[in-house]
Parts: structure tokens; C-alpha cells; sequence
């Protein structure tokens, strides 16, 4: 029933899918590293999505708007990351408004302009694109390829820096880390601005490499995808990239599915990732792996 | 040296003359700021702000047609703002109240339109309904939490859209909760049934003179009781102290599973009462998009009100009349978006100013630990072992 | 079973009462003339929703009365904006789409007392003597459409047609079973891959669902969809694919470039309902029913078809016209 | 402060190593450190003594440019420096040693010892580092285990090779003995006796034992609510002298002059036995009745599956402090966790007054009778942001309610009576418990959880971080309560505490109890055989 045509078509659907979720989920795993959960990755996303369109159609240029979009992601890491770890708000909270925040803006400004439709270029290795199976790894928007980059930079970052040992330390132990010199607030907004960098930039694929143009709160729930991969992947880049794989997996096989002839019942299956999601937290969320000090404020003094 | 140690002293700094002031001035200065930069938005993207501000009036508190709307959709936001309420004191942060209005929607709509009882006794007993499946919906979270240390804000919010996806599916099967087609060749939409009028609740007052409904005068009743106990009850006391610091809470007898997870199912139940007031009171038939971000807006009005039920009354009146506002703009030609833009930038406006004056204050007494909000602190639990 | 016998402007009079007739487009006398539109979509959908409003538009601006659109109206929230249009004195309330059906109560109302009431309908909305209501039948449209990708499909020797739509709601069931069957009437071994991927506007996932479609040998597709079926119809475009429309006549569009434009545009309607009501001639209480083959819209057309695809088309809807085709009969024989 | 110049010191003629001149800190109204002067050589260890809150790690903190100072200037070989960072004291050649770990459990030693450095990451170079500092001083420890695997020795270990791998030539220990064993103490101080000796650094030692300072360092100097109070060669000087000086008035031997460290480990047995007779003897245990605290067979295992407490057993009769001694880290803050109801044992059983307490449910060990002073009370002793009235009834809201709601008049009236008793300093009961000086927060805590009549009372650190008033004060109402009758279960990690006020004594020591020795038998030899795994 299923032949490698049919397997190739979901591999190809399934990289196009976890791509967005993957460029944020580097952003992620690395704001969580660093302590900070940061729920406001959605906002970031949908932020990136509308100014890499935005920009796109200024300029014509759609790797323009990809810039433009990552940089827009940056802004909502700036401000969440001076909202929580300068002036001290509740991160969650900051990130419920950011969210609420970037919707309404991207909503106000979609309904009030037209943007013409850009599409980054598809890059294709000859030869290579046209293997059974693993040949769509080969066929795509030239974007995708620069997660070649993005991952093992992002685990350098984290495992091998000195910034990255500087935020898992912060993560951990943030009262000792700050003893032994280290600057916990100020590492932790920079966590955030990359974090905002790869969303935005996740947001903007999905809207200039994926889709070409930006629709009313296009990321429709991603970034809240991409917060379970982090805990999927119980805090491991590894893991983390799976979790997006398999996330991604899902939602292919639930568009291509009856393409290829099987009747399934999609509604349930839209529900497919959050419940994969809660599951994974039961099961493999390890307390021991998760970072100490996630999602907790540091105040000097305070323990 | 003990005695005569001198420590900054907050309650100084709270008092009108100090803190209190300060935090005032800063946030009124916020919320300028928030207006301003909104109105700089409209008249940047070619609208009239002058317009714009007329149109919130007149849609929202200019005559009494006005203000049934305003008090219309206060109600669901007040009832939301009250769980939130419960949940951010006891520390358990529950932000999935948008899944848990529309589950309780659905439940109340099947019990209100299966049950073959008197009408009154199937209007209580779907509200009472709605209450539970919030509750339970939530409670699941809690049960997550403090079975197998699923980070609650992370499981409330993944299950509030499982709960959306579960309705949008129960609203296409005819034997759940899907309306019955008018007849054979026609379509089915993909909501429920109307609700008989016998099992609606009843109201004061006729639109468009003021319209009082029965929902508002529950949640109004509700914040008292709950006022009354946060502030004076065995209750209240004990989950306050779970908020503040759940380890002397555990060493008091508290059991946070328990509390804890009684508070987040509460609030999940003041959502699904939310629900089924908006189902019952409202819409009257359950539609997929029936929760209406009430539920995500429920949360701001918590949040702004820092936990406090009374002070919630007044803040889900001012959403209140922003949603009734908004639907006005639209003839300014300002998108009604922009209403969604104020909100965040209020919330912003109310939840800086005091942590910016405690910023300023430690930045005199470097380390002296600020004075905890009744705002959530982050979800902290007791260090578990291993049973 | 849904055609009615007589004319081309056939209005059914209400059993319940006479139908009010209003002497001028100034409903309520105020000396303005204001239209006010709610519609569920998004206004800016370049399809089906954003068509309602911009023939409102175009009308109001040409009589130079003031419109007021609202637009992604919440179907929970349908009450309260009738209302609020109400009250800000417009003469003409319409709804942009059935989905907005729990809005009519306020007809009724004291607020709304002096405004007249405008209501689409496929599905069976009551009639009452407030409102006008203007219905069509979209399984003889959508069934249309599916004969003229049929006809295109045989021309190419294609044998598999998609179709991807949001939600999977009883009327896009519907629609996937009657564009089905259309095709079946000219290639009856075709088959149609149907998915749906839970959202009208996410053309990220739209247009895997096509992709996938794709791959699997789709050489029609046809984008059920709202704010996603540009994105879906320029991928179509790129893997040359017969593209039909889901509601507007986008014929002249190069970007995307459909190949068939299913017209049931709610705009056209309203367009006529408007005159009418311009010449104070909207009767309250009256429903009027468009179909194709009988009224200028709903129609098909065929973007640039030949002289022979043409025509088989347009015998095709002059006979569901005539009655000579039972729709909603060949719909569940050939569309299961 | 005439006594202050009593310093016969011979000066080197070369400007000190470090030198601070009139140096200020505040924290808000709190002046930490008031116009300190203070020069430490090479080549010599000075100690830095104070009581609990004299100033003396906020002093370091300045110097390590943690903390900025208000004024005053700080000078390098006579040269003034500015330490506006962490980083810059580094590179001015200091290095410290800080009273709490700051190690990051999840890392490695070797990242640890990096962390906090510029730079890139050089790893082998790091570990060779580590590898060659350890054989050096005697420290030995893989640059590669994790550091939540190491026991609390090698956690010092780490710190100290952290500190000198960075070659500092003033090396700062803050409190470092605090958390090692009486060996693991001789070991460290040998270590900077040979850092200074062979590699002319200069030690600042803090520390607020007596015993320590005579023991191990050239110079003291004593530093009293802020400002200094004395300075002098150690060898002309003595423990009573310092102990005045630390004070600012004579101290008698038994309660204050245990909480100063006066008796140390060679005081005598008869020393103790004089000082016990000052004051009122603990009444004699009568044998017959049951214990009033049994505790049987506890296992308690941590998360990550260490064994916390191991077959624990111990018995406390009404009427006697048993006091439970042992070096930090040995599972006392366990068991203290463990009698509060914050941890539930894996297995074993705790009994009261003869009964079984059922410790899967919250709440029952206080309802059982019994009552808990935690060793952080602001961890789980009190509520800092409710008020001091609530503060003192939480713990049995059964007293001030009714079924539902709070009797408010009669809380006050509870609450105004503790007060009073207990000398609770506080603007009003309605003051947030925050507000309140640490010793007077513990009054809190002492006071409500003696005010439920319990059967025992648990004290786990009473004295941490209080001054010598409170901890006077502390030592009367502990004995007091075991006058009355109730079983004091005292946890202690101070050797002077436990002489001053136990009948009996346990030591614990990697999670079991070693020995339980009667005070008589108790010398300090002994004990710190059985602190140190040994036999007695
Ligand atoms: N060559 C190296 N250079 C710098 N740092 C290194 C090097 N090798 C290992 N490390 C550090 O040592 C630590 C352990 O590395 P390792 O790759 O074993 O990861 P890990 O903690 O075992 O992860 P996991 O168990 O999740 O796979 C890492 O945190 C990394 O920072
Ligand atoms: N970050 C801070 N904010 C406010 N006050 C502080 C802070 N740190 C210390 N203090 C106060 O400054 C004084 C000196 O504290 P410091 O920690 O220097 O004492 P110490 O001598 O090291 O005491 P210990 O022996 O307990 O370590 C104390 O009164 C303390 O309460
Ligand atoms: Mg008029
Ligand atoms: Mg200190």
C-alpha cells in the first residue's frame, strides 16, 4: 500500500512542517537552558511571520524579509527579556501579554494593508533531490539548509561556549553563579534574544520560504508546539529536534494520509501533537534533566 | 543589635504617603502612555484617534444599551478573573482558562439540552455542569502536576486546545452535541442545538433599556463569597499561605496536592461556570468559537486586579466595555484589533509600575528581598521525595 | 427538490405575515443612509468574504451612503453586533454568511425596529417578516464546478482531483460529495482525494495537504479554502493543475490563475438585494432563491475554455436549471 | 577602642599586599561596614572575626567587587584599585573562598572551576590545571566528576582549587570550616599554612570560632557591628580577650561564651562541668517512661536516589535536650525536614509519646505534638509576607476558627499574649513578619510552635544567624521548655551548642547516628572521632 513514492512524499511534507518549529525550538531550548520558559516563543513566531512579509514586499526581496522577520523576533525577546529579567515581571505573565500583544498588532496591520506575496528560492542538489526515501532532504527552500547550521551551532553554543556554560550554570544555580561573577539577569535577556532571533526566523520561514505570504495569526499554536519539544525533548537539543520531527511527523501524516487513500479522522488528529505532548511530559520529563531554577526569577538575596 | 536593627520598612513604604503615591502616579502614567501610543497607532495607520475614543464611548458606556453590553460581557470575564484569582494565590498558575470556558460550554449544553426536567432545575444543573467539567478539565492538570511533575502552565495551556479541538469534534457528531439538520437535504453546521428558552437564565430588564442578566448577578454574588473567604476563612488563609511559601504551608498541614490542586481545579470551574453562563445567558447554542477569548482575557483582569476578586469587578468592567467599545470601531474604519493591542498595553501599564517602584526601592536597599505580589509568583512546590 | 417554479425573480411571500415594504433607502428617516455588514470572514480574504463587502462597497459608494463593515465576527458574538449596528442607526442590516443566523432574533427587536434585514442562506434559516433572505443552493453550483473540472480533466486525461477545505463540517462534506460527483458525470472512473486540515486560513498546512495531493497524481484541485487559498492556488499554478475557485469569478487573476471560477459569490446577490433596496423595493418577509442556470449568478464558468467545453457546460446548468437534473439525487448517488 | 592599640605586631617595611582605608558599605539603613581599616601582608594569615552579622562577608564582597563599596579606598601594594567587578578582583590578584557553596551541581568540577572566567573554553588545559593544583596542596578530585556526586569535603576541595588555580595572591576564605569535619578542617588549614609559607600569599580567614582563629592564623582582627574593634598578633592575644572585644563586654562562660566558639575542642569535661553549674541543671531524665520522641529504622532517599538518612534511630525522653551533632551535610537538614513534615520517610517510623505517627499525612507530626524551629525558618518556618499575627497562629488555625472562617479577635488575642511572652519586638501584629529582625522572626517561630504545648520540640539551628542577645535568649526558653517537660530534640552542627545545653548527646554522621553519648562522656576528641566516621 504504502511504497517509497508515498513514504518519500511524507519525509518531504514532514521536514517542510518541523522546519519552522525547528529554527524556534533551537531559540527555545536555549532561553530554557538559561532558566527562562519562555511562552512569549509564539508571539515571537507570529511577530517574524508578519515582518518578514511586510519587508518582503517593501523591498521584493524575500531574504530581506527573512532577516527582517528573525530581527522582529529579536525585538519581542528584547522586551520580554527586559520585562522579566531587568524589571522583574512574572515571565509567564510576560509572555501571555507579549502573545496577546503581537496578535492584535499583526491582526491591526494585516487588516489595514496588502502585502504583495514573496517566496525565497528552492534549492536543489541535482542527483542527490531525486533518491527514493531521503531525497526531499535535497529539494527545498535554501532556508532550510541554514538549520544545518543552526543546530550544531546552537549545541556549541550551549554545550561547548562559555556562554553556554555561563547559562547552564545559570539555570541550575543562579544564586552561585551570580557569587562566582556571573551577570544571571543579563545572560538570561541574552538567552532571550537569541531565542527571539531563531523564532522570528522560524516565523518568517514559515511565512516567506513555506507559505509566501502572511495570513491573520499565521502560526496558529506553533509556538506552543515548540515549548513541548523543549519538555519532550527533556531539555537535550537532541531530544528537542526529535520531538520537533515528531511533531512535525504527525501533522504530515494527517495532511497526507488520505491523499494517499486512508480515511482518518483529522479533527482528532489535529489534537495529535498536544496530546503526544502531555504524554511525554508524564513519561520522559525527568525532573533531573529539567533546569533547576526554569521559569524562576533571580533577585540577588533572595534563595 | 537585633532589636534595634534597622531594616527598610515596607509598610512605611505602602502607606499613601510613600509606595502607595508612587505606584499610583507611575501607573496612571502608564496607562497614558498605553493610550497615547495606541492612539499614535491609529493615527499612523490613518485612522482618527478622536474618532476611534468616540466610538469606545458611545459603544460602551454612552446609554443603557451600552452599558447591558458592557455588563454582558463583564460577566464571564469576572467569573474567569475569580478562578485566576484562586489559583495565582495559591501559586498554581493556570493559564488554560480559554479551553476550560468552552469544555464547560459543552457540557452544560449537553446536560441543557438532554436532560428531560423542569427547566429551572436543567438550567442550574447544566451551569453546575459547566462548573465541573472546568474543574475536572484543570483538575487534570493538577493531577499531572502532583503525580508526575508535569509543569502546570505548560499542561494547562496544551490542554486548553486539547479542550478546543475535543468540542470542535463534538459539534460535527449528530450524537454528541451537533445540531439535528432542519431537514434531510439541508446542512448541518457544526454547533449545537438552541438552547429552549425554559432553560436559559433569566434576566432584569429588556435591551436596549438596562439588561441585568442573571449570570451577572451570580458572579457578583460569587466575588463576594469568595472575597469574604480568601480574606477571612480557614480556606482562604491556608491557601494564601500555599502561595506565599509552600514549604511553612506543608509544615502548617497543608497538603499542596490537595490544596493546590483543589485551587487550580477551582479556577478551571470558575472558567467552565464561565462557559456555561456565557452558553445559558448568551449565546445559547455551543458553537466552536463560542469561549470567545474570554478566557485569555478573564486571566489579564486577574492579573491587573493582582488576584484580588473586588478589585477584579471594576477591571472586567473596563474589558468589558472595550469589547462592547470595539465593535463600534469599526464604522471609524480602525481595525477592532486595536482593542486587543490596548488591553496588552494596560495590562503591561498595571503589572509595571509596582515592580518598577520595588526596583527603585531595592536599588536604595540593594538586596532587601521586595515584598511578594499577590500576583503568581512562579508555580514553586515543595522539594519532592521520593515516597 | 429545491428548485420553485416561476420566474427569474421569484420571491416566496412569508405564510407568517405580509411582507413590509419600505418607501425609500432611508429606512429610518434620519436623512443618512447607512449599510451596515457583518460577516464572519475575514474581510481580506480575496476570496469569498472580502467579495460581500467590496460589492457593498462599490454599491454604497456609488450612492454615496455611508457603509459600515465588521468583519471575522465570532458567530457567538452575532447578537450583540446586529445590535450594535442597531444602534448606530444604519437602515440595512446584512449578514455576510449564514453562519451569523443567531443575529436574526434582533430583528425583532425595539432597537432595530427601523432597519431593514438582509440574510444569506443556504442552510434553512426561518423566515420571518423582518428580514429578506436571499438563498441559494450551493450543491448545484459546486456540483457545476466539479462537471467543468470534469470536462477539463478529460481533456487531459486526468483521473484524480483533489480537494482541500478546512474544518470537516457537514457543508464541506457536502461540497467534497457534490464537486465529486460533478466530475463523475464526465469521467466516471475518476476519484477525488479529500482533506481536510482543520483550518481555513493556515496556508502552511493547506498547502502540504495540496503538496501531498500532488505527489500522490492530483491534476485538479480544488481549494475549498478562505484565507489559504491563494498560497494553495499559486502551488496548484506551479504544478500546472486545474484550479477552480471556491466562490468568486476570478478569471482575469494571473496570480494565481484558476482555470475554473465557481461564482456563488454572495456579493452578487447582495449587489441586486442593494438595488432593490436603493429603489425602495426590499420586501421584509420575502425570501428570494438564486439558482444557477436560472439567475445570472450562481454560475460557472471556464477560464478560457474551448467552444466545446463551453458549451457542454452551459447545457449542463441550463438543465440543472430547468429542473431536468435532480442535483441533490445524482449528489448522493455519485459524490459517496 | 583603646585596647584596639595593642597591636605590638613587628611591621614589615613593605606596603601591605591589601590594605582598605576607612571602607563603608550600607544597605539602605543598614550600615554593614562602617570606616574599616584593614591590612593583611604576605605571607601571613589574618583573621577576620566577628559575630553573626558583623560585617565581615559584606567586607569580602567589597573587596571581590560583588558588592560596591560607599566609600573608603582599597589599595594593592600601596596602589589604589578600583574593583568595580568580579572580574577585576581576579585580575587584581584575589581570590575567594565563599561562605555557601558556589559550585553548580549539575556541572562538572572542571567547569565549575572555569565558570566565571573570560575567554574560550580550554578544557584539557583546565583539567591539567586542576590535576596539577590538587597534587600540589594535597587536593586531590577528577577534574570530570560531577560535582552533586561529591561529598562536602570535596566540594570544599573544588572551591579551593578554583580559587587557586587562578593564582591569587590574596586568598579570602569566608567561613570555610563550617561544613568539614574536624580532620577535614586540620587538612585545609594545613593547606594554607603551606600556601602561605612556601608561596608568600597572603590568607584572610573568616571566621566567628575562637578556637579557629587562635589556632590557625598570625594576625586577627575583630570586627563589631560594622567597624573594627581590635587588631592583633594572635600569639598576644587570647580567646577571652577576643571574645570581649568581638561582644564589647565580658561574656560568661556558659551561654554566650558557648555561642562565641570560647569552649572549644580542648576545653575539659570539668571546665564544662564548673560552667553547668551556673545556672539551673537540666532536671534529671526519669528513666521509666516512654520516650517522648522515637524514631525508628528512617530511611529517607533523594531524588536523584542517595541515601539521606540510613536506619536512623533515636530516642528523646521528656524533659532532656538530646542534642543531635554533626558536621553540615550529614543529613541533619534531612531529619529536620523530616520532623517538619516536609519529607516523608521511605521507611521507618516515627513515634510520639509511645504512639505511631502516620507520616503520610501532612500535618500529623503537629498535631501529634510536635513542635519545630527549622534550621531556615525563612524557607519553611514562616510566611515572610503575611503578617506577624498570622505568623504566629498558622500552624493550628484550629485555635482561631470556626468551622470556615477565622476568629480574627481571638487570633489577636493569642497572638498579643506571644508577644508579650516572648518578647517579640515588632511595630505591630500586623506588621509583615519581613520587617522583623532575624532574631526576633525566630522568637516568632520558637513562640508558636511552643505555644501549642508540645510534647517535642525539635530546634534545628535555633541560633544561626542571631546575635548574642537573641541566642542568650533562645538558650533560656530552649531549657525552660525541657524544665517543663518537653522533649528537646536539639540539631547542631556547633560543638559549643551542644555543651552549653545537652544532656545527651548523638552524633550523626552519614546519615545514621554513630553513637549517643552522655554530655559527661562527651569530649570534644571524642565527638570528632564519631563526627568523622569513627568509632568512639
Ligand atoms: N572537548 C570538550 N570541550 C569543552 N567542553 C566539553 C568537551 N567535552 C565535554 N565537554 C563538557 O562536558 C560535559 C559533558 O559532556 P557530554 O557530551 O558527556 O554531555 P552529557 O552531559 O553527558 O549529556 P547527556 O548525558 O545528556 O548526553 C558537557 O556539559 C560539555 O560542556
Ligand atoms: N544584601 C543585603 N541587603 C541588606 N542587608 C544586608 C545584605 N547583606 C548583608 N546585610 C546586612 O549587613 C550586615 C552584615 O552582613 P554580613 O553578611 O557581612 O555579616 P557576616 O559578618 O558575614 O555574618 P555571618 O557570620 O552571619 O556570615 C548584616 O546586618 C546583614 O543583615
Ligand atoms: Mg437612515
Ligand atoms: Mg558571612
Amino acid at each position: 500500500m504504502i511504497g517509497t513514492d508515498e513514504i518519500t512524499t511524507i519525509v518531504a511534507s514532514s521536514l517542510r512542517l518541523t522546519a519552522p518549529l525547528a529554527f524556534a525550538a533551537c531559540g527555545e531550548y536555549l532561553a530554557e537552558r538559561a532558566g527562562t520558559q519562555n511562552i512569549s516563543v509564539e508571539g515571537m513566531m507570529l511577530g517574524g511571520a508578519f515582518g518578514s512579509v511586510a519587508v518582503a514586499s517593501a523591498t521584493g526581496s524575500a531574504t530581506t524579509g527573512l532577516l527582517a522577520g528573525a530581527i522582529v523576533g529579536l525585538v519581542v525577546g528584547f522586551v520580554h527579556g527586559n520585562l522579566s529579567h531587568r524589571i522583574q515581571i512574572n515571565t509567564f505573565v510576560v509572555g501571555l501579554v507579549l502573545n496577546a500583544f503581537v496578535l492584535g498588532l499583526t491582526s491591526f496591520l494585516i487588516a489595514i494593508s496588502e502585502f504583495d506575496s514573496n517566496q525565497v528560492a528552492q534549492l536543489s542538489i541535482p542527483g542527490l533531490r531525486d533518491i527514493p526515501i531521503i531525497g526531499p532532504l535535497f529539494e527545498q527552500r535554501w532556508p532550510m539548509y541554514l538549520l544545518l547550521l543552526i543546530i550544531p551551532l546552537t549545541w556549541w553554543l550551549v554545550e561547548r561556549s562559555r556562554w553556554g556554560l555561563n547559562l547552564r550554570a545559570i539555570a541550575d544555580n543562579p544564586q552561585a553563579a551570580d557569587v562566582t561573577g556571573l551577570k544571571v539577569n543579563k545572560l538570561r535577556r541574552q538567552a532571550l534574544l537569541y531565542a527571539g532571533l531563531l523564532s522570528g526566523l522560524g516565523g518568517a520561514y514559515l511565512a516567506t520560504a513555506e507559505v509566501g505570504s502572511f495570513n491573520m495569526n499565521m502560526t496558529a499554536g506553533r509556538g506552543f508546539i515548540v515549548i513541548a519539544a523543549v519538555i519532550f525533548g527533556a531539555w537535550r537539543l537532541k531530544g528537542t529536534m526529535i520531538g520537533c520531527l515528531v511533531f512535525g511527523f504527525a501533522d504530515a501524516l494527517r495532511l497526507a494520509l488520505p491523499a494517499l487513500g486512508f480515511e482518518l479522522n483529522s479533527q482528532l488528529l489535529v489534537a495529535a501533537p498536544y496530546l503526544m505532548a502531555l504524554l511525554a511530559m508524564m513519561l520522559f520529563a525527568s525532573k533531573s534533566r529539567e533546569p533547576r531554577a526554569l521559569g524562576k526569577p533571580f533577585v540577588r538575596g533572595i534563595t | 543589635m537585633s532589636e534595634k536593627r534597622k531594616f527598610p520598612n515596607v509598610a512605611e513604604l505602602m502607606r499613601p504617603s510613600g509606595y502607595g503615591v508612587q505606584v499610583t502616579l507611575i501607573t496612571i502614567a502608564a496607562i497614558a502612555v498605553a493610550v497615547v501610543a495606541s492612539m499614535v497607532l491609529v493615527s499612523a495607520t490613518g485612522g482618527s484617534p478622536g474618532d476611534a475614543l468616540d466610538a469606545l464611548y458611545t459603544g460602551s458606556i454612552a446609554d443603557t444599551a451600552a452599558w447591558s453590553e458592557t455588563l454582558k460581557a463583564a460577566t464571564p470575564l469576572l467569573l474567569v478573573a475569580l478562578g485566576a484569582c484562586i489559583s495565582n494565590r495559591a501559586g498554581v498558575f493556570n493559564i488554560g482558562q480559554e479551553g476550560q470556558v468552552l469544555l464547560g460550554a459543552a457540557v452544560a449544553a449537553y446536560v441543557a439540552l438532554h436532560l428531560a426536567l423542569p427547566g429551572t432545575l436543567v438550567m442550574i444543573l447544566s451551569l453546575l455542569a459547566g462548573a465541573i467539567a472546568g474543574g475536572l478539565w484543570s483538575g487534570a492538570s493538577a493531577v499531572m502536576h502532583y503525580g508526575r511533575n508535569v509543569n502546570i502552565v505548560v499542561s494547562t495551556l496544551l490542554m486548553s486546545f486539547l479542550a478546543i479541538q475535543v468540542v470542535s469534534f463534538a459539534v460535527t457528531v449528530p450524537w454528541l452535541l451537533q445540531a439535528p439538520r432542519a431537514s434531510a437535504d439541508s446542512i448541518a453546521s457544526s454547533e449545537s442545538a438552541q438552547l429552549p428558552p425554559s432553560v436559559r437564565i433569566p434576566g432584569f430588564g429588556e435591551y436596549p433599556a438596562l439588561e441585568i442578566g442573571g449570570g451577572l448577578v451570580l458572579s457578583i454574588i460569587l466575588t463576594i463569597v469568595l472575597a469574604v473567604l480568601l480574606a477571612r476563612s480557614r480556606w482562604g488563609f491556608r491557601l494564601n499561605m500555599l502561595g506565599l511559601n509552600p514549604m511553612a504551608a506543608r509544615h502548617a498541614g497543608v497538603r499542596a496536592p490537595f490544596a493546590g490542586g483543589m485551587a487550580l481545579a477551582l479556577s478551571g470551574a470558575f472558567a467552565g461556570l464561565a462557559g456555561a453562563v456565557i452558553l445559558s445567558g448568551q449565546v445559547f447554542r455551543l458553537q466552536p468559537a463560542l469561549s470567545n477569548n474570554f478566557g485569555w482575557d478573564g486571566l489579564l483582569v486577574a492579573l491587573i486586579a493582582r488576584s484580588r476578586p473586588l478589585a477584579a469587578v471594576p477591571v472586567a468592567l473596563l474589558f468589558g466595555a472595550f469589547r462592547s467599545g470595539s465593535s463600534f470601531l469599526a464604522s471609524t474604519g480602525v481595525p477592532n484589533y486595536l482593542v486587543d493591542i490596548v488591553q496588552a498595553l494596560l495590562v503591561l501599564a498595571f503589572v509595571v509600575p509596582p515592580v518598577l517602584a520595588k526596583v527603585k526601592s531595592r536599588g536604595r536597599a540593594e538586596a532587601t528581598p521586595p515584598p511578594a505580589e499577590p500576583v503568581p509568583s512562579t508555580p514553586t512546590e515543595p522539594e519532592k521525595v521520593t515516597a | 427538490a429545491c428548485t420553485s417554479p416561476g420566474d427569474d425573480t421569484a420571491e416566496t411571500s412569508s405564510s407568517a405575515s405580509a411582507g413590509s415594504s419600505a418607501a425609500g433607502p432611508d429606512v429610518n428617516g434620519d436623512g443618512k443612509v447607512i449599510v451596515g455588514v457583518l460577516s464572519p470572514g475575514d474581510l481580506n480574504d480575496n476570496g469569498y468574504y472580502e467579495s460581500f463587502v467590496a460589492k457593498a462597497e462599490e454599491f454604497t459608494k456609488s450612492k454615496g451612503w455611508q457603509l459600515i463593515k465588521v468583519g471575522s465576527v465570532n458567530p457567538a458574538d452575532a447578537l450583540n453586533q446586529a445590535r450594535n449596528l442597531c444602534r448606530q442607526k444604519v437602515d440595512l442590516v446584512a449578514l455576510g454568511a449564514a453562519e451569523l443566523k443567531d443575529a436574526i432574533p434582533a430583528s425583532e427587536e425595539s432597537v432595530c425596529a427601523k432597519s431593514s434585514w438582509y440574510v444569506p442562506s443556504s442552510a434553512d434559516i426561518k423566515q420571518t417578516p423582518k428580514i429578506t433572505i436571499s438563498r441559494d443552493f450551493i450543491n448545484e453550483v459546486v456540483y457545476a464546478t466539479g462537471y467543468a473540472n470534469g470536462l477539463l480533466m478529460k481533456e487531459k486525461n486526468i483521473k484524480k482531483a483533489g480537494y482541500v477545505t478546512g474544518p470537516e463540517a457537514d457543508f464541506s462534506v457536502q461540497a467534497a460529495k457534490a464537486f465529486k460527483a460533478g466530475i463523475k458525470e464526465v469521467v466516471p472512473d475518476a476519484t477525488l482525494v479529500t482533506t481536510y486540515t482543520g483550518d481555513f486560513n493556515d496556508s502552511g498546512k493547506a498547502k502540504e495537504a495540496a503538496q501531498a495531493q500532488v505527489s500522490q497524481g492530483v491534476g485538479a484541485l480544488y481549494p475549498y479554502l478562505g484565507g489559504a487559498t491563494d498560497e494553495v492556488a499559486k502551488f496548484g499554478n506551479t504544478k500546472n493543475l486545474i484550479l477552480s475557485t471556491p466562490g468568486t469569478d476570478r478569471c482575469a487573476s494571473t496570480s494565481p490563475k484558476f482555470q475554473v471560477s465557481s461564482i456563488f459569490d454572495p456579493g452578487e446577490y447582495f449587489a441586486a438585494a442593494l438595488q432593490k433596496f436603493s429603489d425602495g423595493e426590499l420586501k421584509m418577509g420575502v425570501a428570494r432563491e438564486w439558482h444557477i442556470g436560472k439567475d445570472p449568478v450562481p454560475t460557472v464558468k471556464i477560464c478560457g475554455g474551448t467552444a466545446a467545453q463551453n458549451t457542454a457546460l452551459e447545457t449542463f446548468i441550463k438543465n440543472i436549471g430547468d429542473g431536468k437534473v435532480d442535483v441533490d439525487a445524482q449528489v448522493a448517488k455519485l459524490g459517496a | 577602642m583603646t585596647d584596639g592599640q595593642t597591636d605590638a605586631a613587628p611591621r614589615t617595611l613593605e606596603a601591605p599586599a591589601l590594605e582598605l582605608r576607612g571602607v563603608t558599605k550600607c544597605y539602605g539603613p543598614v550600615v554593614a561596614c562602617d570606616a574599616v581599616d584593614l591590612a593583611v601582608h604576605s605571607g601571613e594569615i589574618h583573621g577576620l572575626l566577628g559575630e553573626n552579622g558583623a560585617g565581615k562577608s559584606t567586607l569580602m564582597k567589597v573587596l571581590l567587587g560583588l558588592v560596591q563599596r560607599d566609600e573608603g579606598t582599597v589599595l594593592r601594594h600601596g596602589k589604589e584599585v578600583e574593583i568595580p567587578t568580579p572580574q577585576a578582583a581576579v585580575t587584581l590578584g584575589m581570590g575567594m573562598v565563599h561562605q555557601h557553596f558556589s559550585l553548580i551541581e549539575p556541572l562538572t568540577v572542571w567547569e565549575n572551576v572555569s565558570l566565571g572566567e573570560p575567554g574560550r573554553i580550554k578544557r584539557d588545559e583546565i583539567c591539567d590545571q586542576i590535576k596539577d593544583v590538587g597534587s600540589r596542596y594535597g587536593l586531590p578530585i577528577s577534574p570530570t566528576a560531577r560535582v552533586e556526586d561529591l561529598s562536602a569535603g570535596e566540594r570544599q576541595r573544588v572551591e579551593i582549587i578554583k580559587c587557586l588555580r587562578r593564582d591569587p595572591e590574596v586568598l579570602i576564605l569566608d567561613e570555610p570550616t563550617s561544613v568539614l569535619t574536624m580532620a577535614e578542617s586540620q587538612e585545609l588549614f594545613e593547606v594554607l599554612r603551606d600556601v602561605v609559607n612556601r608561596e608568600n600569599r597572603a590568607v584572610i580567614l573568616i571566621s566567628h570560632k575562637l578556637a579557629e582563629i587562635m589556632a590557625a592564623t598570625d594576625q586577627v582582627t575583630v570586627l563589631r557591628k560594622g567597624s573594627v574593634a581590635f587588631r592583633c598578633r594572635t600569639s598576644a592575644t587570647n580567646p577571652r580577650e577576643l571574645a570581649k572585644q568581638m561582644v564589647g563586654r565580658e561574656v560568661s562562660l556558659h551561654s554566650e561564651g558557648a555561642a562565641l566558639g570560647l569552649i572549644s575542642e580542648d576545653t575539659t569535661p570539668e571546665e564544662i562541668q564548673a560552667a553547668a553549674e551556673e545556672t539551673p541543671v537540666v532536671a534529671p531524665v526519669p528513666e521509666s517512661k516512654t520516650p517522648a520522641l522515637a524514631l525508628t529504622d528512617v530511611v529517607v532517599k533523594g531524588l536523584d536516589g542517595r541515601t539521606l538518612l540510613d536506619n536512623f534511630a533515636l530516642t528523646v525522653s521528656p524533659g532532656e535536650i538530646l542534642a543531635l551533632y554533626g558536621v553540615e551535610g550529614n543529613g541533619q537538614a534531612t531529619l529536620g525536614d523530616v520532623m517538619s513534615g516536609l519529607l516523608e520517610p521511605t521507611s521507618g517510623t516515627v513515634a510520639v509519646n509511645g504512639a505511631e505517627v502516620p507520616m503520610n499525612k501532612v500535618g500529623a507530626l503537629h498535631k501529634a505534638g510536635v513542635g519545630v524551629v527549622p534550621e531556615d525558618r525563612h524557607r519553611s518556618g514562616v510566611v515572610l509576607d503575611m503578617s506577624v499575627l498570622d505568623n504566629l497562629v498558622m500552624t493550628d488555625l484550629g485555635r482561631v476558627s470556626g468551622r470556615f472562617l477565622l476568629k480574627r479577635r481571638e487570633a489577636r488575642k493569642i497572638a498579643a499574649r506571644l508577644i508579650e511572652q516572648f518578647n517579640i519586638s515588632t511595630p505591630s501584629m500586623d506588621t509583615p513578619l519581613r520587617n522583623l529582625s532575624g532574631g526576633n522572626q525566630q522568637r516568632v517561630v520558637l513562640a508558636r510552635e511552643l505555644s501549642t504545648d508540645p510534647s517535642v520540640l525539635v530546634a534545628a539551628q535555633p541560633t544561626h544567624g542571631l546575635d548574642v542577645g537573641a541566642i542568650e535568649d533562645m538558650y533560656e526558653r530552649l531549657r525552660a521548655a525541657a524544665a517543663r517537660g518537653v522533649a528537646v530534640l536539639l540539631i547542631t552542627t556547633e560543638l559549643e551548642e551542644v555543651m552549653a545545653l545537652a544532656s545527651r548527646v548523638a552524633v550523626i554522621s552519614s546519615g545514621r547516628t554513630v553513637g549517643v553519648l552522655d554530655i559527661h562522656e562527651a569530649t570534644a576528641e571524642r565527638l570528632g572521632m564519631l563526627v568523622g566516621g569513627e568509632a568512639a
